[in-house]
């Protein structure tokens, strides 16, 4: 590591425009596995309110899915479940040795599939609100 | 100071090899390298390392091979124990984890090479000479010898007795590239000098940039004759733009060679009716740089290497490395256009006069390995010949130092081996500039007791790098420049006694021009215009000797050609050259061949294959 | 030298879990995406044209009840949370975190996934109607 | 003495004749013949710029810890003239030896064996000697190896790179060797074929430089000791025993497990060595290893 003085520019994240494929694969896949763990304590801590009763749970998540906001995160929820499935799928097979040759292609191949099925999503989830 | 049994200087396959052998013989051993291990130039052969381990084969066979390749001067003490320990070594890198190529049994492969008369070439895909330096660079690593990596030697401490042969080597110096420090290793059994070739003395090498001939112009300077320097081997086969080498394979699988009107000129102008493009190097060589020459070269410069009719398939399959190396190193695709190839410096035949053992005349100083002369090449090396000779001699090198018992040696060395003085004209005087009194350019005073030899020399080299630092002047790069220059442009396979003595003079100059360099960075760390300012004074001495001995012998002899003297003139020259360093003045002078061995006695026959 | 593997803590086992456990929920969570964020949230409006009703405790309650449901949510509470939690864990360690502040994290996400594992399974069982 | 001097030198068209005078002293001489020599090289430089089709130019990153006015880190540009087949190192070389002599890399073989010359070229780890200048963009930025103390211009400090490969017991260390003097090991053909790529690392150090986690974790083996441990691991000469210790070696908490798959490692080194499938393989070795203890 370099301790001896400030390389700058050479050292930071500034230099994200040359990063690689596999590089970005890594980057994506820690933040939405992060935003994941994330919900999964926000999405216990929500249905929690069923011990509160069931009117109140049942308002809260009514009261929830009305907001607009709500549905538009509950779309980048689901591009991001998917991205974190689908290279999670990638990793699985690289870790078996697999396709070793085509990482940055299969990368590529998570991303436009991702795209593809939030797009595709996307009337469903806005349906009732707009 | 630092204090060692034994210190090894340079840690190439020579190197790594002595330290090990050193080591075994329970002495305490210390590798001293101005570049880490495995930056040593060991890595780039490609050939493989010849060894008679078949049953069919012998070692006798072997060393007639080598002697008559040397042209018969090949001292055959030397020759023979080469061929006899060169299976035993290969086998031992073996256990040593090298990953040789094999056949389907399990065994190492053999392939044929050329001037040998049976498959013998071990070889470890197109990569020999990196996993051999690699193997033992491990071996190194696991029994913990001490390496001191990126500590480029500057002198060799020795006594100042007035005859070489009466002088003790007692270290060397080093200056540490990274701190600037200079220090000094005592050595308490010996050095050996292992710091291979000096392709630099030319511009156009297959050799490193770090090749500077620095262990021979050290020894030089410390009183050991430099031996049979004329003798060069130069490749046929090199990439214009840097040297790197196209190994023989291309040519041996039926790769062709083409002048500018496109005519297969081995055949058409007769230069090797026979074997074609498959003749000696030395034969290849001259015929394209005669092509050049005529007029009938590509941009006035090299001819083309052409594999593109064997087919992509059989390229890919054997010359896979080859077409990366022109890719990357040419910007030339191998498949879709011929190669451009011309004559490169490659290896030097002569070095340090040592004797099987590899001690120098000068007590407890040794060389191996390519800066060595023993003399096993004679006045040519047969490809694959010279990486068993950094095992088989640097292991006895090595073994030696630490002190243990041999057989008396059968090769002489120092001034007492002389048969007869030299006898050369020349245009200029050879040697240092009468102005010694520059500290950049001197070599020392008196020194009377061995104890203070090193602290001696530590303080000269102190004082030297003190003033290169200080002072201003000319860069060394334009020195070296003009040095490699005439080199190429005079002494190389051709060899014209004006062009010689044009040769002499322009060193002459050079050395002249030496008097006024200067380093203009100023930085203790990491200096390497230091480093190469200092190696450009090596670079001289080197070229001078080869420059002088080349004139001195009138013959055709191996590598040696000489245009007024087109034959092979055994009953004059069958003798070695000799350099000695005279207070700064080179003597040459003359030792017989050793034509005869423990076993074996050689009668010199023409050299026709 | 030496002192680069004196570590007796094998990564291996957390490795091959955080894979094992990965498999499963590509599974269970493409299941339960599904489920409850297609086939019984937003959709239901337009097909059933009950405007009042999307989520409904009732609905949930219904699929709690099947134990077999019930079941495939509670391990997928359990290894959604060692996955994540484990991935997270990871990550902090390849950033490089040594000694205490290691250990002190282990122990936070140690406990929060206890807490969490705790809380998840309370509500199941409120869902189901145990508790 | 017997190398003697020819009579008549033809030293006519040499001998310049003295137009310094005498008095001169030798640091005024050499200064003298700095001055002389710089104006021809200038001369020349144009010469060769105004020869070459193209111009190319460099921006190099400088440092030199000790030196003033020098010790904070910038970029230098070099102008260099260009012609086919020219390489990163053959125009470094060009700056230093006809601009600035004080320009420091590390270079030796020329031909990527020694693994000297590995740096940041245009925001990637290249062997400077094995890059085409013509296959980059230009202007060409070289900076030293990004994670490695810089020790003066390009020149990285490499200690803590052979600290980890030592640190993987890279040496052959068979169970037993074969009696026999002449005796051979056996290897079959497909063995030697398996560990082939990962012999050839020239430890130039360029994977590790890439690698992120390598960057963060400064205890992480890396892909180049990694490798080297697949290298012997994988060597069936080695025997059963010392195998296993080998993997103990290599699944240290600091060892395969950090590695996540970037990738980075196997597409810049310049050997072509499938760093991560080895990194990869040797995971499933040592899980498949101690599948049995758990
Ligand atoms: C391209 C090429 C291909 C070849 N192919 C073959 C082949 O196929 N078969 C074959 O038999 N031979 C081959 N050769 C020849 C053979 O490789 C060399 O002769 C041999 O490797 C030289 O080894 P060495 O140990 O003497 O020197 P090197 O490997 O050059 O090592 C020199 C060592 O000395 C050190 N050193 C130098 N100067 C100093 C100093 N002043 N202070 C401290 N340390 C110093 C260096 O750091 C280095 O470690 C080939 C050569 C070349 C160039
Ligand atoms: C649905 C299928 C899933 C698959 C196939 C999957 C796959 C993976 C894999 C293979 C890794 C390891 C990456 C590595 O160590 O190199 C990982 C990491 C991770 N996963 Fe998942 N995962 C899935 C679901 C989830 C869920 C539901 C969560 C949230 C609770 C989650 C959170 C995480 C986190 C936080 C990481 C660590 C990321 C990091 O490195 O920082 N994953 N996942
Ligand atoms: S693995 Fe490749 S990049 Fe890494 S040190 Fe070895 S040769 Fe260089
Ligand atoms: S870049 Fe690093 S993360 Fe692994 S695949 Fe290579 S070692
Ligand atoms: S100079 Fe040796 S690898 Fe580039």
């Amino acid at each position: 590591m370099s301790q001896g003085y400030d390389r700058g520019a050479v050292e930071s994240f500034g230099r994200w425009r040359e990063f690689s494929a596999g590089m970005w694969a890594w980057i994506l896949h820690k933040f939405t596995g992060w935003i994941l763990v994330g919900y999964l304590f926000t999405h216990i801590a929500v249905l929690s309110t069923a011990t509160g009763g069931e009117t109140m749970y049942t308002t809260t998540l009514q009261g929830l899915e009305e907001l607009l906001i709500v549905r538009f995160l509950e779309i980048g929820l689901l591009a991001v479940a998917v991205f974190h499935i689908l290279n999670g799928i990638r990793l699985l097979f690289v870790d078996l040795g697999l396709g070793l040759t085509a990482q940055d292609r299969s990368f590529y191949a998570s991303l436009v599939l991702t795209a593809a099925i939030t797009v595709a999503s996307i009337p469903t989830f806005l349906g009732g609100a707009l | 100071m630092y204090e060692h049994d034994v210190i090894v200087v340079g840690a190439g396959g020579a190197g790594l090899r002595a330290a090990i052998a050193a080591h075994e013989h329970g002495a305490d051993v210390a590798l001293v390298t101005k570049l880490h291990p495995v930056r040593s130039h060991t890595g780039a052969a490609e050939g493989g390392i010849n060894a008679a381990l078949h049953p069919e084969d012998s070692w006798e066979l072997h060393a007639y091979d080598t002697m008559k390749g040397s042209d018969y001067l090949g001292d055959a003490p030397a020759v023979d124990t080469f061929a006899k320990e060169a299976p035993n070594e290969v086998i031992q890198l073996e256990h040593w984890g090298m990953p040789f190529s094999r056949e389907e049994d399990g065994k190492v492969s053999q392939r044929p090479f050329g001037g040998l008369s049976h498959p013998r070439t071990t070889y470890a895909g197109a990569e020999t000479g990196h996993h051999l330096l690699h193997t033992m660079y491990e071996q190194v690593v696991k029994r913990g010898i001490e390496v001191y990596e990126e500590w480029f030697v500057t002198r060799v401490a020795v006594t100042d007795h007035d005859d070489p042969e009466g002088r003790e080597c007692h270290g060397v110096v080093g200056y540490e590239i990274k701190t600037g420090e200079i220090d000094g290793f005592y050595a308490r059994n010996g050095v050996i000098l292992a710091t291979g070739g000096l392709g630099q003395a030319f511009d156009h090498t297959t050799n490193a940039i770090a090749n500077t001939g620095d262990g021979q112009a050290m020894a030089y300077r410390a009183g050991a004759p430099m031996e049979d320097m004329e003798f060069v081997q130069f490749h046929p086969t090199t990439l214009p733009s840097t040297g790197v080498l196209i190994s023989e394979g291309v040519r041996g699988e039926g790769g062709i060679l083409y002048n500018e009107a496109e005519e297969r000129f081995m055949f058409e102008y007769g230069y090797a009716n026979n074997e074609g493009e498959l003749a000696s190097r030395d034969v290849v060589s001259r015929a394209e740089l005669t092509q050049v020459n005529e007029g009938r070269g590509i941009e006035d410069e090299y001819v083309h290497l052409d594999m593109r009719h064997l087919g992509e398939e059989r390229i890919l399959d054997r010359l896979e490395n080859i077409l990366h190396l022109a890719e990357d190193f040419e910007g030339v695709d191998g498949l879709e256009e011929p190669m451009p190839v011309k004559p490169g410096q490659h290896y030097q035949m002569g070095g340090i006069e040592v004797n099987e053992h590899g001690e120098s005349c000068i007590d407890g100083l040794y060389a191996a390995g390519e800066c060595a002369c023993v003399s096993l090449h004679g006045a040519n090396r047969l490809g694959g010949n010279a990486l068993p000779e950094l095992l088989v001699f640097g292991a006895r090198a090595g073994r030696h130092a630490a002190g243990a018992d041999m057989d008396d040696p059968l090769i002489p060395t120092g001034p007492d081996a002389e048969s007869e003085p030299g006898d050369v004209e020349l245009p200029v005087e050879p040697g240092i500039v009468a102005d010694a009194s520059d500290p950049v350019a001197a070599d020392g005073g008196a020194v009377a007791t061995p104890e203070a030899v090193l602290e001696d020399a530590i303080e000269t080299e102190r004082e030297r790098v003190e003033t290169l630092l200080e002072r201003d002047g000319i860069n060394h790069a334009d020195v070296r420049a003009k040095v490699q220059e005439t080199m190429t442009e005079n002494v190389n396979v051709f060899r014209q006694e004006g062009n010689l003595k044009q040769a002499l003079r322009d060193i002459r100059e050079s050395r002249e021009l030496y008097q006024d360099v200067a380093v203009s960075d100023p930085s203790r760390t990491y200096n390497t215009d230091l480093i190469h300012t200092i190696e450009t004074r090596n670079v001289i001495d080197c070229a001078e000797a080869i420059a002088l001995g080349a004139l001195a012998r009138e013959e055709f002899r191996g590598a040696h050609w000489r245009q007024q003297y087109q034959e092979r003139r055994d009953d004059e020259w069958l003798k070695h050259t000799l350099l000695a360093w005279e207070d700064g003045t080179p003597r040459l002078y003359y030792k017989p061949v050793v034509l005869e061995g423990h076993e074996q006695t050689y009668e010199p026959k023409e050299r026709s294959y | 030298m030496a002192d680069h593997y004196s570590s007796f803590e094998r990564g291996g086992r957390r490795w091959l879990l955080q894979r094992i456990t990965a498999v499963f929920l590509i599974g269970v969570l493409a299941f339960h995406f599904v489920l409850l964020h297609f086939v019984n949230h937003a959709a239901e409006i337009e097909f059933a044209g009950n405007h009042a009703a999307e989520i409904e405790f009732a609905g949930t309650q219904a699929r709690m009840q099947n134990v077999g449901y019930f079941s495939l949510m509670w391990t997928f509470l359990v290894t959604a949370t060692f996955h994540g939690v484990n991935g997270v864990y990871n990550a902090l360690i390849n950033q490089g975190l040594e000694g205490t502040q290691k250990k002190v994290v282990a122990a936070v996400l140690t406990i929060a996934s206890l807490l969490l594992i705790l809380q998840g399974t309370r509500v199941a069982l409120v869902m189901s109607g145990v508790l | 003495m017997s190398t003697q001097i020819e009579e008549q030198p033809e030293t006519e068209e040499e001998t310049e004749p003295e137009t310094e005078p005498e008095t001169q002293s030798p640091g005024e001489r050499r200064r003298e013949k700095k001055r002389q020599r710089a104006e021809a090289r200038e001369q020349e430089v144009e010469d060769a710029l105004d020869e070459a089709e193209e111009a190319v130019e460099l921006k190099v990153f400088r440092y030199a810890p000790e030196v003033a006015d020098k010790e904070e880190p910038r970029f230098d540009s070099f102008t260099v003239p260009y012609h086919k087949g020219m390489t990163v190192l053959d125009a470094l070389i060009y700056a230093r030896d006809v601009y600035d002599s004080s320009l420091t890399f590390r270079h030796s073989c020329r031909q990527a064996v020694c693994g000297s010359d590995a740096l940041f070229v245009n925001g990637r780890q290249r062997l400077g000697c094995k890059t085409q200048m013509g296959d980059l963009e230009w202007p060409v930025r070289i900076e030293p190896l990004p994670h490695q103390d810089v020790v003066k211009d390009l020149v990285v400090d490499m200690e803590h790179f052979y600290e980890q490969m030592h640190a993987v017991e890279p040496y052959f260390d068979p169970d037993e060797t074969p009696d026999g003097e002449l005796e051979e090991q056996r290897q079959s053909p497909e063995n030697r074929e398996k560990i082939k790529l990962s012999t050839r690392c020239i430890w130039c150090g360029a994977c590790m430089s890439s690698c992120n986690i390598a960057a963060g974790d400064n205890q992480y083996l890396g892909p180049a000791a990694i490798n080297k441990a697949y290298r012997f691991a994988m060597d069936e000469r080695e025997g059963t025993d010392r195998k296993q210790e080998r993997l103990r070696i290599v699944e240290q908490e600091h060892g395969v497990w950090r590695c996540q798959t970037q990738f980075s490692c196997t597409e810049v080194c310049p050997k072509d060595i499938p760093l991560t499938e080895h990194i990869q393989e040797l995971k499933r070795e040592a899980i498949k290893s101690n599948l049995k203890f758990w």
